[in-house]
């Protein structure tokens, strides 16, 4: 008798915990794939999957909940983010669509798919559910997948090693430069900076700037932009303008920005002559 | 008495049997022995050690097959019923190594340029880092290791007995696939375009797969083909799970092998990718995705044949018919091959759904016709160039067979064996699966077949008539001849002539590979 | 309740699927992906309380496992059509076609 | 049914002696096209001498084949030689075997015999060709192919053949690549014959399906025991790959751009042989055709419709060749009508295939001779009066045209009285109908023949001013004599004394009734025949024929003059004749044609269309994949629930 109370209580409270949480990542998937700026759809696909997490930890699975936070969110989100960064963490996408009837026949087959799929469901008559009592009972969660993952499976699993070396190749393949010419000695380094024009570093990014991005180009002193302050790369990644610039080009944004401070700081220079001048 | 010593003395230490393994193992063994020299050896051997490992182990490999074959010894599942090692896997895993022997001929050629691949994948193209590795004469050896964990993939597809391990195996083939498409020496832009499409598709269609197997394992509580055949035959309720998880599994299957409307990527992928990883994934890709179709369907969902035939005969048609009809405009050469490729897997598909012992081994017979010709019409393409590189354009091959009668001369055989005209291997093999469909009860499907590759024949004889009948361009594309790609040419077109003539010994192969029907 | 997860699960895939179809950033299309294999994660795991077996626990730890090599790949992939055309739309990449 | 069992196509024996060698009759052609194909220019100077000598050996080995055979009883003289077992796919076997029966060994001869003398012409005629030994290669390589094609002992090697002689047709038609409309000629027969070949494979497929065997032994043994339908619909598949071959209506509009090859490719293959292709098929599946009346009578209706279609073609043309490939069709539709007639008609069907393979090669290489010497042209509105420069191709040619416009006592009289005679003997309205048709061809075919002759040969001189006609060389000269003997005299030899008839009993039953020489038809036949040649000798021969056709094809007026002040005969036969001239070419050019060019650019333009959903944007192919998934799972569940 206790165990169905029992039963109906947990029951009740994964109901609640389901409810909430499929609200709350049906919502985010769904806003994943309508955001703009793709660092929010990462943020919100990481939502998705911390939903998921603790999904699988009252489906019995704990283990696969704990890999779930640490690997697929911890470390594989963190992948993409990483890319997302380099690519531009403020390049947002254009939601104006530029094939003709996509969106529109997108929803009518999502909605097909995706009502054929439940009514499926709703036809299907699952058995009970046995719960993972029994298969967790002899040593625990871990023991059991290892169990199986060292006898029934071995063998996928050795083979999955040929894909992390593939996976390892290929990022080398793509990402990892050949050295062509023999590598600089700092002797020769040094030796060609003074024969330079500059023998002096080149000026940092972001001076006077009111955010600490690398792309605001420094002033110099007489205000204008120093072209130098910028990496080239990141000079010639950005086609547009940053948003950050409020839609003005860089050299007049940077001269609002450096007008904006000079204000700042004179003021700032008056209330510190004032304090100066009360303490005396 | 800790939990952890409990544990460890219950885990029995699991059984592998590595002599079936073997040809799985020494391919894999060999890409990790490449990845190895890769690291450690000095740039001037690197391809050379490359090539011959990769020689080394898909020769050993194949040693290994044909040993295993020959040896008699009953066939059952092995590595703890993951993997069934039978008859027909080991046709198919055969002829996996021997095309792709042929296709690594390509791969390793030299003579056309320093190497078929880019100078150097990470540099921007048209940039002066490229234009540098260019100039120093470095090859990327990579394409080696990869090719053969490609390989390796291959090999375990068709014989992966359980969902899972199917799963496992079609990454680790397309990973490498991906990669290699996007490495194109020239035409780069090109060339990474393929890659980035065939990898978002592939991933796309994996997923699918992957859902599919889900829906499947709900219903059967296991992943395991014999389990899910044995709970289809058991009734056990939940049909609609069942249902629906065969339909999305075969999209995955089906986009592997490019049937309408999963084809979307093969035009696509064949026309940017380096040929000799064309003719890799026109040849061994498609006996493995085919092998592993046979395998699902025969084994896993063959009582049900009643419910997924229809939607095949759906496929299958419209296969057979896009392939045909869109090939006919293409200008493209590598592009018109792709759709050709397209209309085949529709030939091919009809012998799935005879499900009967000679639609097994007519499907095997073609699946190894169909490669050879495959392979060797794509080595004829990397030896008619011209300042670009390969001629692609159909316009560029108008009047080659006066120029080189000999080289046009076995294209148009490919492109007859393709047609399907008697005395070529494709008459054989498409009489052998269309007899098998119409022994199934499937002769309408046949009639279809008989009409699209009548339709199919108008383009490639238009291709012969440009080549025989029509004037040479005066800057036409030159022949350059090489020993690797002239003895691939030369392989495909034998093999092409012989099981046309005498189809015999290999339908006799194919047959008594089909006997044995897969394992459960 | 493995009903409840299974259309749960339906809908977060079939989402992963339109999104797909309807965003042009690589990466994003990348995510939605992610997503589906995800949802299907989820599948497996309500499926293998209801069969009292782990093998749904496995597969979904394969999946994590093989869509983490997937990842690199397809990043690299990504990374190295946005150095070629500074731009990470798929629409932009459409020189293939016919 | 007695006679079906009693074939001996069904219990054939294997084979002994002489004609266990009978694989030499296709390894030596075939060894010929082998070495000079693959020896390239180093055979350059004796390729055409091995490839006469490879020709030759063959019909040695033919004549050798068939003493042997005369040697033995009447009902022991199929057998079969096995040489390998070629496709062995499950239940299905097919045996690369060859039947040597009588109607087989006829064949042989015929396509040896004539070939080889058209192989000797070909020295001559291609001497100045640097290609030479490359057409030689080509020859030889179809004499193989139709060697297999009639020796064949299931369907699937005869389609090896089948699609062997139009490999070889369409490599002989293009020979000369240099001219374009050579190159599309090739091309237009090499895919209205894919049409014809998609019956003939479908056939084969369907007598898979129902017999589990494609040998001629299983199929004709059991033919009784499929039901009708089935019998009907593998008869008429086998009669549209019939029509694709032998350039019967519909399938007709390749066989007159065909004429574009050289002058002896002409000759052989769309005259003597290859095109005759059809009419064996129909009658080597006689016990199929025999148990489906309808099969049959379409195979008449197709026969009739093409003879005279053929012939009126063949009375609006110009080109001689093309004149001649007209009277192909009409003839080979005789031939079709005789052989859906019946027994009684199959004797006649392959006796006038024979007798017509002796005089349309001997009109053909007649014709080839004529180009010979006249620089290549083939307007005959600018021949006139070479009897006297060319006596030896003036005599065989004019022994040609006796022959075939029926003339008595020469070979086309004994064949086509006696399909004309099989078609009323037939009997009720079908039959008048029939033989009132053959009857009108064989009129017409007098007129058209007449007009070729008198134009070529008679009348004044047309020439051009830089053409000096001369007689071809001996090495032309002696096939033509050759050939012309055989117009003479094949007929008589074949049908008197019903020879042929019980030669080729065992194969295709007994006759039923005995040849009678004079029939009542006999003396139609004649009038007719004399009526064409007389209305042709009014116009072509007692008027000067203008050099270049009178302007637009038929304008009204000048026909209207001719039709007033001709004789009543001529206003019978040329007034219609005229206008059901005009329909047929419109007909040939417009519909027929327009139909092969429709479905080709209606196939052509849904390629364009449907290979425009391949935007090139992955997104738009990710939705098809969608879709697709979509409906796949749709399609399997909706169907249970």
């Amino acid at each position: 008798m206790s165990g169905v109370v029992a039963a109906g209580a947990h029951q009740t409270g994964e109901s609640v915990i389901f409810w909430v949480l499929a609200v709350a990542s049906v919502a985010a998937a769904l806003g994943m794939i309508l955001v703009r700026k793709v660092v929010y759809s990462a943020l919100l696909l990481a939502v998705v999957m911390l939903s998921l997490a603790v999904f699988y930890a009252v489906n019995e699975a704990p283990f696969l909940a704990f890999v779930q936070v640490i690997v697929y969110t911890g470390a594989v989100l963190m992948l993409f983010l990483f890319v997302v960064m380099v690519v531009g963490v403020s390049s947002t996408e254009s939601m104006v669509e530029t094939i003709r009837g996509q969106r529109v026949a997108a929803a009518v087959a999502g909605i097909a798919f995706v009502a054929l799929l439940i009514l499926g469901f709703g036809h299907a008559t699952l058995p009970a559910t046995t719960g993972l009592k029994d298969a967790n009972a002899a040593g625990g969660n871990v023991l059991g997948l290892a169990r199986l993952i060292f006898t029934k499976y071995v063998f996928a699993f050795e083979v999955t090693s040929a894909l992390l070396i593939t996976a390892a190749l290929g990022a080398m393949v793509l990402a990892h430069r050949e050295r062509i010419t023999p590598k600089p000695t700092q002797r020769q380094l040094s030796e060609a900076r003074i024969r330079s024009d500059r023998v002096s570093p080149l000026p940092p990014p972001g001076t006077y700037a009111r955010h600490n991005a690398v792309d605001m180009p420094a002033l110099l002193p007489d205000g204008t932009v120093s072209e130098l302050s910028v990496s080239p790369v990141i000079a010639r990644r950005r086609g547009g303008t940053h948003e950050d610039l409020h839609g003005e080009l860089p050299e007049v944004a940077a001269k609002h920005e450096a007008t904006t401070l000079r204000a700042v700081v004179e003021r700032q220079v008056e209330v510190d002559s004032k304090v100066e001048e009360k303490e005396k | 008495m800790t939990p952890g010593i409990i544990a460890a003395a219950d885990i029995p230490a699991p059984h592998l049997e590595y002599g079936r393994l073997a040809p799985i193992l020494i391919v894999l063994g060999a890409a990790s022995v490449g990845v190895l020299i890769e690291a450690f050896a000095p740039r001037e051997y690197r391809y050379w050690a490359q090539v011959q490992v990769a020689l080394l182990g898909l020769v050993g490999a194949f040693a290994w097959t044909i040993a295993l074959s020959m040896s008699g010894t009953p066939h059952h599942v092995a590595a703890m019923g993951a993997i069934g090692i039978d008859g027909p896997t080991l046709f198919i895993q055969g002829t996996i190594l021997v095309l792709a022997l042929l296709s690594l001929l390509l791969v390793a050629e030299r003579r056309h340029e320093a190497s078929p691949f880019t100078a150097q994948a990470s540099s921007v193209p048209g940039s002066a880092e490229e234009r540098e590795s260019l100039v120093a004469g470095i090859t990327q050896t990579e394409v080696f290791p990869l090719l053969l964990f490609a390989v390796g993939g291959m090999l375990i597809f068709p014989a992966a007995n359980d969902l899972l391990t199917m799963f496992v195996a079609l990454e680790v083939l397309s990973l490498p696939l991906y990669l290699l498409c996007g490495l194109a020496r020239r035409r780069r832009l090109l060339s990474q375009e393929a890659a980035v499409k065939y990898f978002l598709l592939g991933a796309f269609s994996s997923a699918f797969f992957l859902y599919g197997t889900a829906l499947l394992y709900g219903y059967a509580g296991s992943v395991r083909l014999s389990d899910i055949s044995a709970a289809i035959s058991k009734q056990a309720g939940g049909e609609p799970l069942l249902l629906a998880g065969v339909a999305l599994l075969s999209v995955g299957l089906l986009f592997k092998m490019g049937a309408v409307p999963f084809h979307v990527w093969k035009p696509d992928v064949y026309q940017g990718a380096p040929t000799a990883i064309t003719a890799l994934m026109a040849s061994c890709t498609l006996v493995s995705a085919v092998g592993g179709i046979l395998r699902v369907f025969y084994v896993g969902f063959e009582t049900l044949r009643w419910d997924w035939r229809p939607m095949m005969w759906a496929v299958a048609i419209l296969t057979m018919l896009v392939g045909a009809i869109v090939a006919i405009t293409q200008t493209d050469v590598k592009r018109m091959l792709a759709y050709s490729s397209v209309a085949h897997g529709g030939f091919l598909l009809t012998g799935v759904i005879a499900t009967n012992k000679a639609g097994l081994s007519g499907t095997l017979f073609y699946l190894a016709a169909y490669g050879f010709t495959t392979v060797g019409a794509f080595a004829v393409i990397t030896m008619v160039r011209d300042a670009g590189g390969e001629a692609g354009h159909l316009s560029r091959w108008a009047g080659l067979g006066k120029r080189e009668p000999l080289l046009a001369g076995t294209f148009a055989l490919f492109l007859l064996a393709f047609a399907g005209i008697p005395l070529t291997s494709g008459f054989t093999g498409k009489f052998a699966v269309f007899q098998a469909a119409v022994a199934g009860g499937a002769t309408p499907l046949v009639i279809v077949g008989v009409l699209s590759s009548a339709i199919a024949a108008f383009f490639y004889v238009r291709v012969i008539v440009l080549m025989f009948f029509s004037d040479p361009a005066a800057d036409g594309p030159a022949v350059v001849f090489s020993p690797t790609s002239t003895a691939a040419v030369a392989v495909g077109a034998l093999v092409t002539v012989v099981l046309g003539v005498i189809p015999g010994p290999a339908l006799h192969l194919a047959q008594s590979a089909a006997n044995q029907l897969f394992v459960r | 309740m493995t009903g409840h997860y299974l259309v749960l699960s339906a809908i977060l895939f079939t989402i992963g699927g339109v999104g797909v179809l309807i965003r042009r950033n690589a990466i994003v299309i990348f995510m939605c992906v992610e997503l589906m294999l995800n949802a299907t994660n989820l599948a497996f795991v309500s499926f293998s309380r209801m069969h009292g077996t782990l093998d749904g626990q496995i597969i979904a730890f394969f999946v994590m496992v093989v869509a983490a090599a997937e990842v690199v790949v397809g990043l690299a992939i990504i990374m190295a059509i946005f150095r070629s055309r500074k731009s990470s739309s798929v629409d932009d990449a459409n020189l293939l076609k016919y | 049914m007695t006679t079906l069992l009693a074939d001996p196509q069904l219990h054939a024996q294997a084979a002994q002696g002489v004609q266990s060698a009978a694989w030499l009759l296709i390894a030596f052609p075939l060894a010929g096209a082998a070495i000079l194909l693959l020896g390239g220019r180093r055979t350059d100077k004796w390729g055409h001498l091995l490839g006469v000598a490879m020709s030759l050996a063959s019909f040695v080995v033919g004549v050798a084949v068939f003493v042997s055979m005369l040697g033995q009883p009447g009902t022991g003289r199929s057998r079969v030689v096995h040489l390998y077992q070629w496709v062995s796919v499950g239940s299905f076997k097919a045996d690369m075997n060859l039947l040597i029966d009588p109607l087989s060994i006829s064949f042989v001869l015929l396509i040896t015999g004539v070939g080889s003398l058209i192989h000797i012409y070909s020295i001559g005629y291609m001497s100045h060709d640097p290609d030479r030994r490359r057409f030689f290669a080509y020859l030889n390589l179809f004499v193989a192919a139709m060697l297999l094609l009639v020796l064949a002992d299931n369907y699937l090697s005869l389609y090896v053949g089948w699609e062997g002689v139009g490999l070889a047709s369409y490599l002989l038609i293009g020979f000369w690549q240099h001219k374009p409309s050579a190159a599309a000629a090739a091309k237009k027969a090499f895919i209205v014959n894919r049409v014809g070949d998609f019956g003939l494979s479908v056939a084969i497929m369907l007598m898979f399906a129902t017999f589990g065997s494609v040998s001629f032994q299983d199929v004709f043994g059991h033919a009784s025991q499929a039901s009708h339908g089935t019998i009907t619909a593998i008869g008429l598949l086998l009669l549209l790959g019939a029509c694709g071959k032998s350039a019967q209506l519909p399938l007709q509009s390749w066989l007159l751009d065909a004429m574009e090859g050289p002058t002896p490719v002409s000759a052989l293959i769309h005259a003597a042989t290859m095109v005759t292709a059809g009419v064996y098929l129909v009658v080597r599946s006689h016990a199929i055709f025999e148990l489906s009346p309808e099969a049959r009578l379409l195979v008449m209706i197709v026969g009739a419709a093409t003879l005279i279609a053929g012939a009126i073609i063949g009375c609006a043309k110009d080109d001689i060749k093309k004149a001649l490939a007209g009277s192909t069709m009409s003839q080979i539709g005789y031939m079709m009508l005789a052989a859906g007639i019946g027994k009684a008609g199959y004797v006649f069907a392959i006796a006038h295939l024979i007798a017509h393979g002796f005089f349309k090669a001997g009109l053909f290489l007649g014709a080839g001779s004529i180009m010979h010497g006249m620089n290549d042209d083939v307007d005959m509105r600018k021949f006139g009066g070479l009897r006297k420069v060319m006596p030896i191709t003036f005599a065989t040619f004019g022994l040609g045209y006796l022959a075939i416009i029926g003339f008595p006592g020469l070979s086309g009289w004994w064949t086509k009285d006696g399909i004309i005679d099989a078609a009323f003997e037939k009997g009720g309205t079908s039959g008048q109908i029939l033989g009132w048709t053959a009857l009108i061809g064989a009129g017409i075919t007098a007129y058209y023949m007449s007009r070729v002759m008198f134009m070529t040969f008679f009348g004044e001189r047309r020439w051009d001013e830089d053409v000096h006609p001369h007689e071809s060389p001996q090495v032309m000269t002696i096939p033509l004599i050759l050939l012309a003997l055989g117009s003479i005299a094949a007929g008589a030899f074949l049908i008197a004394g019903d020879r042929f008839a019980n030669f080729l009993a065992p194969v295709i039953g007994a006759p039923q009734v005995a040849h009678k020489l004079i029939t009542p038809y006999t003396g139609v036949v004649f009038v007719l025949m004399v009526a064409g040649v007389a209305i042709a000798y009014v116009q072509y021969l007692r008027r000067p024929v203008p050099r270049t056709a009178p302007a637009g094809s038929f304008p009204v007026v000048a026909a209207r003059k001719d039709l007033y002040g001709d004789a009543l005969n001529e206003s019978l036969l040329m007034r219609p004749g005229q206008w059901l001239t005009r329909l047929t070419v419109y007909f040939d050019s417009r519909t027929v044609d327009g139909l092969v060019n429709g479905v080709a650019a209606f196939v052509g333009g849904t390629s364009g269309r449907v290979r425009r959903l391949q935007t090139g944007y992955v997104r738009s192919y990710a939705l098809s994949m969608f879709f697709g998934a979509a409906l796949i799972v749709g399609a399997l569940l909706l169907v249970r629930l």
